[in-house]
């Protein structure tokens, strides 16, 4: 588990780095848009709920754990991975609708900092449905032992951390983008 | 000599260890406690910015700035159940160190690049033009 | 081991006096504050570096196994009075060293304008500096002097005893500005403008070059820099004046294109604005200036509207300038333009081409039929 | 289908024949003697029926021991290409003078130096130190292995996968002609269009998760598997060295990886980080990077303390002195350590109180170093000094070292570095450090536990060979460069007008050869021990009086380490045993639950370097094949519930038995 808490740690920093990346280039539009016409607040607020949402069912999978409800933490298991599906799934709309309106990742220092660092977050959200769904499997398939136990521990340190990271990003870059 | 059971060490991380994870019980209570003061914390700051309530932007910034810091904590007690004592206290080790390289990493890099880019972007300093 | 090293360094010292340590010796007033802190500093260390030295070599020979005469002494392991001493004794020449360097870096900050161009020699307020505008080049050094109107490449004068101020630039990657005998480096970017204030007080021939690694013909990026008395740098100025060619935007293209190991070149009229172009990347025609595009975002950019706005910023995208492009790519360039954001500027003065044929022989793409400049309007000449 | 470019694009990418070097002769040459050597190795290997020894017993294997012995060799392997290359530069520099091009153009005088630099850094000394570290931290706290033994050998494949990659380099396609930190905007697609920055990048990104992975698994290690008494105050200081080294690379490697991966995107996907293109920021790069790459700077010469330390105590037959102050030294400079990175771009031009502020604290660090100094001093004050080879070593650090601390804070000071800042004072400082420092500390470490691993010591007078030639070496060929940097001379210069240099780069390449023969002498050294491996045989466990926990064991200890788990009294644990009059156990020996070896490691890191060299080369197909490869691998892995044995107890107690069985005849 420090072990894990330490690599997350490690993830920080690649975090750090990005959001100072946006600090310093976020002002940068090169004559093209800026956050005001790009970004969505109402596409934001819903997308945060969908990352908020599947943390709380992520935290009922833990308790079901602990009661030893196999069938039941694997039911909120799905469930949360559904909302962080969702979460990706509107990320990428937005993404995509950007993209369409010719704001993309070459546009501007502005605009290649935010798809990184949204996009990176948007990535680990992606590896943590992967290893969710690889631990439905085992955990179906082999039950609730110890090891399966530290795995979901493990995941829902990351989980919870995405969502940290995701508090980080809606100020940072939503929301005081959108003042600027 | 003491006969090391306990000391047959973690093997990759993935056998039977679980009794000495140090990891606290999860209540739901402290869940939704979580629950309720994210959601809180982040329905005030998209208010505060979308009605623009404040009218101001710097008091606007710092208002979403220190709410967003408050969830952050709160995500830390709540979800990820950090407390002085877990795994002897070395997370929280790990963690406070790790937001001071955070900080250093960020504040230090907004110092250094301001510093540079007033000096030498072209567009920043109004004598530079002709 | 001692004996083997002292012999070693002996003839090293010697001929360090031997031969030309320009660093150590320099002819500028900048260089030889670096040059005095250099050795302040040294000395200042020495206190305490030559003490360790000579006592890592005491215990190791008196504390050697074979001497079974001296005290051994195996649970020595503290001394709260030794450790006092062993912190606070880096500490204090570090607290000297310190108030030195605070003092020294701001006092000799590039950017600052010099206050003296040799010890007790202020500077008169009304004295103006000489202007050199230096820009980096692959691989050459283009030197512009504004009060005359006059350019070089591959060698700068200066007169004896005046201040300089360098504004510095580079057309393409990174290089640094570094005459030795003159005063330290600075880097030389693209896009962006470093400054240096120096002063030359000796004359004579002395060498430049660019310090930071930029690409295959970085060796021989040198430059001759020639410090002359106030009469002999007035000839220099009015012999090229009488023989050298005009270097316009269409010149200095052709120029900027990567080329090793030029011979000196001289230019008896410059486009008075043309480093201002190089600073801003917008030499070639049709280019929006950094410093404007710099203003419109600060004003929050053009919005979605400029979205499609971006062969007349993108300046070396995915070609090194002057070279043909990487990967080809078609842009519709549309024209959709705030009245020029900073009102009247530069680019209403001297925006057209000297040369009126399109500029392939810049070895860029012909712009496409649609493309229309940004930034430059028509001009009435 | 030859003839069809678009389809030979698609299955092949950028690759092509010309990407083979073979208008270069001398890479011509290397090749063939890579070639022949390779077979002549590889049929070696079948001739005696190694190969499934080597695969069971060392690339599948997951004791932090053997992992620890595969780091030191890959890096002496990286030693001679990246020596090699060092050669090079220093013959072309003493050749090129008078209108001479030297021997070498400048597109390949371009990739040696960075090739030079990045190999040297991170696999040589990276390699070196996570080597010994991995050898003898687990050992030092009486563990038994590592905390994630799996991950080791995974960190070990992917470091060993960077090296493969930049090897590749020499032979297809090129290397990087960047300088070892790659700045843009020369580093980016604009300026740089060939494959070597890509060589650069991946191989960095992929021995990078290594290094990440490995600081993890050791920072876990240390924190949860002491032995039981073992407070953090207690610990042997190369361990606590080591526990240091691993928080920073924790701490720094990710920003690595992230400015690599902002560069990759320029490069890759167009986005405009670091051009000079709409709005990006090349100084932005400068920045991150070099927030990295000064605590890596202390990343390598911790270790190397804490290996000082180690020797000095042993050999002095004293305690260390002043462990509390030597601890937070340690600290104090992890922590101060990630204060400094401006230091490396003063002239680059931010202000004046920004330069400052990195000045001092650059000089602040200056501090703890001092103390540490003075603490190996004290530690031989009233000693019984034996000049054994590792001794040897840590003098020459210390006299050496001094002078590379003095130039370092004269860079600190801004002005003094404006004139000095990249110029040959600036590299005989930095090589000053790093080998006066990291590789003086990392042969002694080598000298000093190589009994420990092997069961023997090594020739001592070979070694003392390799130490005189490799001292005396070094002053020969880095002082000349610090008199040529106050003669005004920069960095990565191919060739040179000023006919008075040539005399100093003439006696740095005669330095550089000694430093060769040095080289030799300590590959001698090996093969001689080998050879006469019986007369120097070490039957004790502890040859050398040694005083931490890693000397209680047999050498090389049984594969579990200890028996049973010690428990300390003391800092120096074992000589605190030793004192006590501590006697073996005789009996009540258990099974010993050990992790079971797995090739899992070793094909996540071949299938990252295939996706990576993939990517290199933008095949695109093998990409996506080998990501999905390596996702699936992973996912697989995971599956493995079976990962743990147990040595039957019957094992333990013949293995016991047998060492004290030779115990009690070494004595009689």
């Amino acid at each position: 588990m420090l072990g894990f808490w330490l690599y997350l740690m490690s993830d920080c920093l690649v975090f750090a780095v990005l959001f100072a990346t946006y600090g310093v280039l976020g002002a940068n539009y090169a004559a093209g848009p800026s956050p005001k016409e790009l970004f969505d607040l109402p596409l934001v607020a819903l997308n945060t709920s969908m990352l908020l949402l599947s943390s709380i069912t992520y935290g009922f999978a833990v308790l079901e754990m602990q009661k030893k409800n196999q069938n039941a933490m694997l039911l909120w298991l799905v469930v949360t991975g559904l909302f962080g599906a969702a979460f990706l799934s509107i990320e990428l709309y937005e993404f995509a609708h950007m993209i369409h309106e010719g704001a993309t990742p070459q546009r501007s220092a502005f605009l290649s900092s935010f798809f990184t660092l949204v996009g990176t977050h948007g990535l680990h959200v992606t590896f943590g449905i992967i290893w969710m769904i690889t631990l439905i499997v085992q955990v179906w398939k082999f039950g609730l032992i110890e090891a399966n136990k530290r795995r979901l521990l493990c995941l829902s340190m990351f989980w919870h951390f995405l969502d940290v990271v995701w508090i980080g990003v809606f100020t940072f870059v939503y929301l005081m983008g959108v003042l600027r | 000599m003491s006969t090391g059971t306990h000391s047959a060490h973690g093997h990759g991380g993935h056998d039977s260890h679980g009794h000495d994870s140090g990891h606290p019980e999860s209540t739901f209570k402290g869940y939704m406690i979580g629950f309720v003061l994210s959601v809180i914390l982040t329905a005030i700051p998209f208010w505060l910015v979308m009605s623009g309530t404040l009218g101001n932007k710097d008091a606007t910034t710092v208002a979403i700035l220190v709410l967003g810091a408050i969830q952050i904590v709160v995500h830390m007690i709540y979800f990820l159940h950090m407390t002085p004592s877990s795994e002897s206290g070395w997370t929280m080790m790990a963690l406070i160190f790790t937001v001071v390289m955070v900080v250093i990493t960020l504040s230090g890099s907004l110092w250094v690049m301001y510093h540079m880019n007033a000096n030498m972007m072209p567009g920043m300093d109004p004598s530079q033009l002709p | 081991m001692k004996l083997f090293r002292n012999f070693a360094l002996l003839p090293l010292l010697a001929l360090l006096g031997g031969c030309n340590a320009i660093v150590l010796n320099p002819a500028g007033d900048v260089a030889i504050q670096q040059r005095d802190l250099v050795i302040i500093s040294t000395v200042l260390m020495l206190f305490i570096v030559i003490p360790v030295m000579a006592l890592i070599v005491f215990f190791a020979w008196r504390y050697r196994q074979s001497n079974t005469s001296v005290p051994y002494d195996p649970d020595w392991d503290h001394s709260t009075h030794l450790e006092l001493v062993i912190w606070a004794a880096p500490l204090l020449i570090i607290i000297c060293l310190g108030a030195i360097t605070w003092m020294a870096t701001h006092l000799l900050d590039p950017f600052r304008p010099l206050g003296r161009t040799a010890p007790g020699q202020a500077v008169a307020h009304e004295v103006k500096p000489l202007k050199v505008e230096v820009v980096a080049l692959d691989w050459k050094w283009l030197f512009i002097y504004p009060d005359y109107g006059i350019a070089t490449v591959n060698q700068m004068a200066a007169p004896v005893d005046q201040p300089i101020h360098f504004r510095i630039s580079a057309s393409s990657v990174m290089n640094a500005f570094y005459v030795p005998a003159l005063a330290g480096m600075i880097y030389a970017m693209p896009g962006m403008q470093t400054q240096l204030n120096a002063v030359i007080n000796k004359p004579g021939d002395f060498k430049g070059f660019s310090a930071n690694y930029s690409g295959d013909g970085f060796s021989k990026m040198r430059f001759d820099f020639l410090a002359r008395s106030e009469a002999d740098f007035a000839k220099w100025v009015s012999d090229i004046k009488a023989t050298g060619g005009n270097l316009g935007r269409t010149e200095y293209l052709e120029l900027e294109k990567p080329s090793e190991g030029v011979a000196v070149r001289k230019y008896a009229s410059v486009d008075q604005q043309l480093f201002q172009l190089i600073v801003n990347l917008c030499v070639q025609p049709g280019k929006m200036c950094m410093h404007e595009m710099a203003a419109i975002d600060a004003k929050g950019g053009l919005g979605l509207a400029g979205v499609n706005l971006v062969q007349s910023i993108e300046y070396d995208k995915s070609a090194r300038r002057g070279s043909a492009p990487i990967l080809a790519k078609t842009y519709v360039a549309s024209v959709c333009t705030t009245d020029a954001p900073m009102g009247a500027d530069m680019m209403d003065v001297q925006v057209t081409p000297v040369s009126s044929t399109p500029l392939l022989g810049a070895g860029l793409p012909k712009p496409a039929a649609t493309f229309q400049s940004f930034a430059p309007r028509p001009s009435n000449s | 289908m030859f003839d069809n470019p678009e389809l030979m694009k698609a299955i092949f990418g950028r690759l092509t024949l010309e990407a083979l070097p073979l208008h270069e002769p001398i890479l011509v040459a290397t090749f063939a003697a890579v070639a022949i050597g390779g077979v002549a190795m590889v049929g070696a290997l079948t001739y005696f029926k190694l190969w499934g020894y080597l695969w069971k017993e060392w690339f599948t294997s997951i004791d932090h021991k053997r992992i620890g012995i595969m780091y030191v060799v890959l890096a002496l392997v990286m030693l001679l290409r990246g020596f090699a290359d060092a050669i090079m530069m220093r013959v072309q520099q003493a050749m090129a003078f008078n209108g001479s091009e030297g021997y070498l153009p400048a597109h390949h005088f371009d990739q040696i130096f960075t090739a030079h630099g990045v190999i040297m850094i991170f696999f040589v000394a990276m390699p070196l130190v996570t080597g010994l570290m991995n050898y003898v931290v687990p050992l030092q706290i009486g563990a038994r292995d590592v905390a994630f033994p799996f991950l080791n050998n995974f960190s070990f494949w992917m470091t060993a996968a960077g090296a493969a990659l930049v090897m590749a380099s020499l032979f297809i396609g090129e290397f990087a002609r960047t300088g070892w930190l790659a700045y843009p905007p020369l580093s980016n697609i604009a300026y740089s269009p060939d494959v070597g920055v890509d060589y650069y990048i991946w191989s960095l990104q992929v021995a990078g998760v290594g290094t990440l992975l490995s600081g993890v698994n050791l920072i876990a290690t240390i924190v949860k598997m002491r032995a039981p008494g073992m407070t953090l105050m207690k610990m042997p200081v190369f361990t606590w060295t080591a526990l240091c080294t691993n928080v920073l690379i924790v701490a720094a490697f990710p920003v690595l990886t992230g400015v690599l991966a902002l560069l990759s995107l320029d490069r890759y996907a167009g986005t405009n980080f670091f051009t000079s293109d709409f709005g990006g920021n090349a100084m932005m790069y400068v920045n991150l990077i070099w927030i990295w790459g000064h605590p890596e700077v202390y990343i390598l010469v911790l270790p190397a303390f804490g290996v000082f330390s180690e020797v000095t105590s042993t050999f002095s037959g004293k305690k260390l002195f002043g462990y509390t102050s030597m601890v937070y030294a340690t600290v104090v400079i992890t922590i101060l350590s990630y204060l400094v990175w401006l230091h490396h771009f003063f002239t680059m031009g931010s202000g004046a109180s920004v330069n400052s502020f990195f000045g001092i604290t650059t000089m602040i660090i200056s501090i703890p170093t001092g103390a540490k100094i003075f603490n190996w001093l004290f530690t031989m004050y009233r000693g019984r000094i034996r000049f054994e080879v590792p001794m040897m070593w840590t003098i020459a650090f210390m006299l050496t070292f001094v002078i590379g601390g003095m130039t370092g804070v004269l860079l600190a000071v801004p002005p003094a570095d404006f004139v000095l800042h990249n110029s040959l004072f600036l590299i005989a400082h930095f090589h000053n450090v790093i080998i006066g420092g990291v590789v003086f500390g990392m042969f002694a470490g080598i000298t000093y536990w190589f009994p420990k691993a092997f069961g023997f010591k090594l020739d001592p007078f070979w070694g003392k060979m390799s130490f005189w030639f490799w001292v005396i070496g070094f002053w020969f060929a880095f002082m000349p460069l610090y008199v040529l940097g106050f003669m005004g001379v920069t960095r990565r210069l191919r060739v040179f007008d000023d006919p008075s240099l040539q005399i100093w780069f003439i006696i740095a390449a005669l330095g550089a050869a000694m430093i060769a023969i040095g080289i030799a002498c300590f590959l001698i050294q090996i093969a001689v021990s080998i050879k006469n491996r019986e007369k120097l045989r070490d039957w004790t466990g502890d040859p050398w009086n040694g005083r931490t926990l890693e000397w209680s064991t047999s050498s090389p200890p049984p594969v579990y380490n200890f028996a049973f788990t010690p428990v300390i009294h003391d800092n120096d644990a074992w000589w605190d045993m030793k004192k006590r009059g501590y006697q073996r156990p005789a009996d009540g020996f258990k099974a010993i639950h050990m992790p079971s070896n797995t090739s899992a490691g070793i094909i996540l890191a071949g299938l990252s370097a295939l996706v990576a060299f993939a990517l290199i080369w933008q095949i695109w197909w093998l990409a996506i094949v080998g990501f999905l490869g390596l996702i699936g691998t992973a996912i697989g892995h995971t599956f493995n519930y079976h990962r743990s044995f147990y040595i039957p107890r019957e094992k333990v107690v013949e293995t016991e038995r047998a060492r004290t069985q030779l115990l009690q005849t070494a004595r009689a």
